[in-house]
């Protein structure tokens, strides 16, 4: 029977960096997905990943999966596509449907890395088409092209439900509502900000009561829940909508593990049915392993670790690797990987409410409730006594109010005008004894979309704002449009004075608009007069 | 327009032949390889099947060929998994109705 | 930990299958109080929602089939109105099917003794048998015909007892395996469990193939062993045909349920020499080797998907039939476990009989040709 | 004894709720009303209620709503879901025609 040192089951992160290094340990590796395409979620992601340098912070998910595939080829890892394990046997065999053939394949050793699976919610309609699960929509827009509605409800405040949001905008879908029963936003409040300031309104403590429509979804009903989840009547709403889009968490996708037979626990904080595992992914049968979401679900950023990890361990597993090499190389990666693992969204946090920053500054309740920060509670962020600040001249003004792990900004500050320190969940610190130099680089750097760069004199009366952007079509300079708050309350008139693009930016297009001098702290976004808002 | 012509991050998607195909005896044009269900969404095509039991609409809902609610009659075969079977040229595809193929008065 | 005494049954049934269920179940009709426990976290999670469905006299050993035969006339048709569940009981005849002058032989030498016993079976061929199912291949050449064998659902079957026999209070107990019998006084008495110890007048074993080293606990012995064996359901299908198919070859057997999906058995040859990992799993060539079974009887199937495939061990006895019966030297014992493979379709029949046995001390049909002490060595 | 394993235990008589008529097993059509009256009819495990309704036995195996049948059981039960193990995994993972599934090949080395 064919056989490989090790077979892993999913190229995504996880999958792919197993590979990776156990092909770079001298092991033959062969990868199936039963997908079309490799890379798992990866080419999904279009947005720039959180994190620090080691952890391919700032590139874009799409981007990392094209570095994934590139070194998993140079390391000879031999990747099936539209390969499907039908199941796995005893002995370390798998049956794989590729074409019209079922396969027989034996491995010393097996790494599971099939991801996840959505999470469901129902309510009345649900079942009509046009519901559809956000993994979905970013399937449809991002891999194929095509937009999976025109008017689209996200339900779910988590990280998916704020990515795929702002990416449904990118596609050039309407998001008319964000809604999740939980009363506070579940993600990145960075993330909550970028689709709050392009004027999609919050709807926390709410639930979707209804998909209306008879053969596809042509409207939804959404209600206030009390506090046990149940919806109050009398306080339905209703939009207009032709997607309602499902983003309510993942389940890790489990089954094959427990086919074969290993030791399974329901663990929530890990989402449901995961394996028992070692700290590096060894199952209860030794020599098979599990990586990425398929133990416990978290970000791509850490599902790459984590298969690198069981990689590594499956090459010592078949004497590939000596125990001293694999101990020293597992401990760096238990660094990097801890580092992923604090803040306030680590995953012990789960659950827990959060009053204060590490810093000792109350956390923002607007953010997390509206989406958005509100003057008072970003007044206590930008003027922190642990920076010094000037309002001279263009200087950056950073947004970021929660312990997130990332610290790009750090680095892209060429002046040093950015500090986060050696704890890469610190919230960054101006330090105005640098000059800025309006490179932009901080801005093009920060994942969440959170650096502006203000000054206050550009000209008599007038601010310039330097912000990200990443819609089409690109704003010209000398275009005339509308400043948008935070909120995405249309301001007034903005000019635009100059606009910016740059490979170093990697596609993130940085505008520079003027508004009169007292929008400088409140104009954070721009919207083409002849466009609403997000189309 | 429900293809999106150009994306500000990914630029122009990449895209096989142009080719036709017939749905319920209707011509309609998409890409060689993409997804039917993406062809049919392209189309406005919303509705895929009609269930066994309470014959209600379904259409796309996982769209990675996991919930096969977009399943339809391809080429006479039932149940086939629209969101993850490429389309190619000249393909029947058929509304299902519960397991069979939906009557359809042209 | 001490174990509390539970409180006093007339009867206690170790096994949550079909037969201890419907036993429960035709028990507390009588009036009698009974306790079921069932080892596993499931009720029905053995053989009973594990096997192809059959209900079915011809093909049968003559000794089981004046029960197969009673079970058929009397309570299957009824069922699904007693129960309150649809246990999708379908007689429309059982085709077993042949290809060969050495399958015709066997299947000739089955219909003889069945008819012998006065079951309506005859042998066909194969016009008569594509006139009965026209999607059998041209390679089907023979077949035994019996028009009033059929099939059910096991799944609604094995829990629609269990649910009337609960509405007419029977406990079930679940993840109580039975460690130990124990007489107390020359008769039988307690059922150990590791929580528990449960009092009652008179036990059923009715536990499989576990049923063996539970007897044990009181020096009795039946003669078998777990074979593994695979099944597998398709998506659903049109409606297509109502008969019970089975062949001569055993390379499978299966119906088309009333979902229109196809549930069909199969073996690789390699049952006997099976392993697992303590659970009843797949192996990785069963399920392919049943599909082509099937398609060289079935072309028109090469298409229809396999959602599902599954194992399940028989409790497969020396002579294959099953051991129903009393045990006077341990007065108040009663066995009913063996089945062979072919409980199912006989479950409700048992369930019956053995319940007026351990209520009345005699049953309607005659059983002796099941008791457990027949097994004799060569001579 | 877990207080699932008991399967007399009172739970308290089937009160209908406005929203039972929602489907919960997309595939094969089983609604929330019907999943709660089987487990008043004594259902208290997933496989149970899988092989009582064909609720998670449909084409997509109950990939879409194994947790939501384990959600309504625990809440119907007043347990915590982790106590439910999930249904049974089987193969094939995925629905494969049977003249593939039986058009085996073993690759020699």
């Amino acid at each position: 029977m064919k056989r490989y040192d090790l077979i892993v089951v999913g190229a995504g992160p996880a999958g792919l960096s197993a590979a990776i290094e156990a092909a770079r340990c001298g092991m033959r590796v062969a990868v199936f997905d039963e997908n079309a395409k490799p890379g798992g979620q990866l080419f999904k992601q279009i947005h720039k990943f959180f994190g620090s340098k080691e952890h391919q912070a700032k590139i874009r998910g799409y981007k990392i999966g094209e570095t994934l595939l590139a070194e998993a080829a140079e390391a000879g890892v031999e990747v099936f596509l539209n390969a499907t394990v039908a199941g796995i046997y005893l002995d370390k065999e798998l049956l794989v449907q590729r074409g019209e053939v079922m396969e027989h394949f034996k491995a010393d050793t097996i790494i599971i890395a099939t991801g996840a699976a959505e999470n469901m919610v129902t309510f009345e309609g649900w079942t009509l088409p046009g519901v559809i699960g956000a993994g979905a929509a970013q399937t449809m827009m991002n891999l194929y092209g095509i937009k999976p509605g025109q008017k689209v409800l996200m339900l779910g405040s988590g990280n998916v439900g704020l990515v795929v949001s702002f990416q449904l905008m990118q596609a050039g879908c309407e998001v008319v509502a964000l809604v999740d029963a939980a009363p506070r936003v579940g993600g990145y409040g960075v993330h909550a900000a970028k689709i709050a300031r392009c004027g999609v309104p919050f709807y926390l403590a709410h639930t979707i009561t209804k998909a209306e429509g008879s053969n596809c979804v042509t409207g939804v009903e959404i209600a206030q829940v009390d506090d046990d989840f149940a919806p109050i009547p009398g306080t339905e709403k209703h939009f207009d909508v032709d997607t309602i889009c499902l983003a309510v968490g993942l389940s890790p996708m489990s089954q094959l593990l427990k086919m074969a037979g290993c030791n399974m626990v329901d663990d929530p904080r890990r989402g449901g049915q995961v394996p028992q595992v070692d700290e590096n992914g060894e199952t209860s049968i030794p020599g098979l392993f599990a990586a990425g979401d398929v133990s416990g679900i978290e970000e791509a950023s850490s599902a790459m670790i984590q298969g690198r990890m069981s990689g590594l361990a499956a090459a010592a597993y078949l004497g590939f690797l000596s125990e001293q090499d694999k101990d020293n190389r597992l401990a760096d990666l238990e660094i990097a990987l801890d580092s992923l693992h604090q803040g306030m969204f680590a995953p012990g946090s789960k659950g827990k409410t959060i009053a204060k920053t590490d810093e000792g500054i109350a956390v923002s309740q607007s953010l997390l409730k509206k989406g958005y920060l509100d003057d008072a509670d970003l007044e206590r962020f930008i003027n922190r006594s642990d920076q010094t600040d000037k309002k001279s001249g263009i200087h950056p003004v950073i947004e970021c109010t929660q312990n997130i792990p990332c610290n790009p900004c750090q680095d892209a500050c060429t002046r040093g005008c950015i500090k986060v320190g050696k704890t890469i969940t610190a919230l960054p610190r101006i330090d105005a004894a640098n000059s800025c130099t309006g490179c932009g680089m901080c801005i093009a750097s920060c994942s969440g979309q959170a650096i502006f760069l203000v000054d206050e004199d550009y000209a008599p009366g007038y601010a310039s704002i330097t912000l990200p952007y990443e819609f089409l079509p690109r704003p010209q300079k000398g275009e005339l449009g509308i400043a948008l708050s935070r909120s995405g309350r249309p301001l007034g008139y903005a000019e635009i004075i100059d606009v910016r693009s740059a490979k170093a930016y990697d596609q993130t297009t940085l505008v520079t608009i003027k508004v009169p001098v007292e929008q400088a702290m409140t104009a954070r976004f721009y919207q083409p007069e002849t466009n609403a808002a997000g189309q | 327009m429900t293809r999106i012509s150009e994306h500000p991050i990914l630029g122009e998607t990449e895209k096989g032949r142009r080719v036709t195909f017939f749905m319920d005896g209707k011509t309609i044009e998409g890409y060689a390889g993409e997804p039917i269900a993406v062809a049919l969404k392209a189309a406005g095509v919303m509705v895929h099947r009609y269930t066994q039991k309470a014959h209600e609409p379904r259409g796309i809902f996982c769209a990675i060929g996991r919930c096969t609610d977009c399943v339809m009659i391809v080429d006479g075969v039932p149940n086939i998994r629209t969101c993850i079977t490429p389309l190619v040229e000249g393909m029947k595809i058929q509304t299902q109705d519960g397991v069979s193929g939906l009557e359809v008065s042209e | 930990m001490s174990k509390h005494m539970s409180k006093y049954n007339d009867v206690i049934i170790i096994g949550g299958g079909i037969i201890g269920n419907a036993t429960a179940y035709y028990l507390a009709k009588k009036g009698l109080s009974v306790t079921v426990l069932e080892a596993s976290k499931d009720i029905g999670i053995g053989g009973s929602s594990r096997n192809g469905g059959g209900v079915r006299q011809s093909g049968r050993d003559t000794r089981e089939l004046p029960l197969a035969m009673w079970g058929i006339k009397n309570l299957w048709p009824g069922l699904s109105e007693e129960l309150g569940v649809d246990v999708e009981y379908t007689q429309k005849g059982n085709l077993r099917l042949g290809k060969t002058a050495v399958h015709q032989k066997i299947l000739q030498g089955l219909t003889d003794k069945a008819v012998s016993c006065g079951l309506d079976v005859r042998m066909i061929n194969g016009d008569e048998i594509r006139a009965i199912n026209p999607y059998l291949s041209e390679e089907v050449t023979c077949a035994s015909w019996c028009p009033t064998d059929g099939h059910a659902n096991p799944l609604t079957a094995t829990l629609g007892y269990y649910k009337k026999a609960r509405e007419l209070g029977v406990r079930f107990i679940t993840e109580a395996p039975c460690f130990e019998l124990r007489k107390i006084k020359g008769v039988i008495r307690q059922v150990v469990t590791p929580d528990a110890i449960y009092e009652a007048d008179k036990v059923l074993v009715a536990a499989g193939f576990d049923s063996r080293k539970i007897l044990a606990t009181v020096g009795i012995d039946v003669p078998m062993m777990p074979l593994k064996m695979e099944c597998l359901v398709t998506e659903a299908e049109p409606p297509m045909f109502l008969q019970m198919l089975g062949t001569a070859d055993a390379d499978f057997y299966g119906h088309q349920s009333k979902h229109g999906s196809f549930v069909f058995g199969g073996s690789s040859g390699f049952e006997h020499l099976n392993k697992d990992n303590g659970s009843p799993i797949s192996s990785s060539i069963g399920a392919s080797c049943t599909c082509r079974g099937i398609i060289k009887y079935f072309p028109a199937l090469a298409d229809a998907k396999i959602v599902r495939a599954w194992a399940g061990w028989l409790d497969d006895c020396a002579d294959h039939v099953p051991v129903i019966s009393p045990v006077e030297e341990v007065p108040g014992l009663y066995i009913a476990c063996a089945f062979s493979g072919h409980g199912f379709g006989i479950a409700p029949a048992v369930g019956y009989n053995v319940a007026e046995m351990i209520a009345d001390g005699h049953s309607t049909i005659d059983l002796s040709a099941l008791r457990y002490d027949r097994f004799k060595p060569k001579q | 004894m877990k207080s699932i394993n008991d399967r007399s235990q009172d739970i308290g008589p089937f009160v209908s709720q406005t929203d039972d008529a929602i489907i919960i097993c997309r595939c094969e059509e089983i609604t929330k009303g019907e999943i709660r009256q089987a487990i008043h009819d004594g259902m208290f495990t997933v496989n149970e209620i899988r092989r009582y309704l064909r609720a998670g036995m449909g084409l997509c195996q109950g990939q879409t709503c194994g947790k939501l049948v384990k959600n309504l059981i625990a809440r119907e039960l007043n347990v915590i879901p982790d106590q439910l193990d999930p249904a049974t995994s089987r193969s094939p993972m995925r629905p494969v025609e049977m003249k593939v599934l039986g058009n085996e090949e073993v690759a020699h080395v």
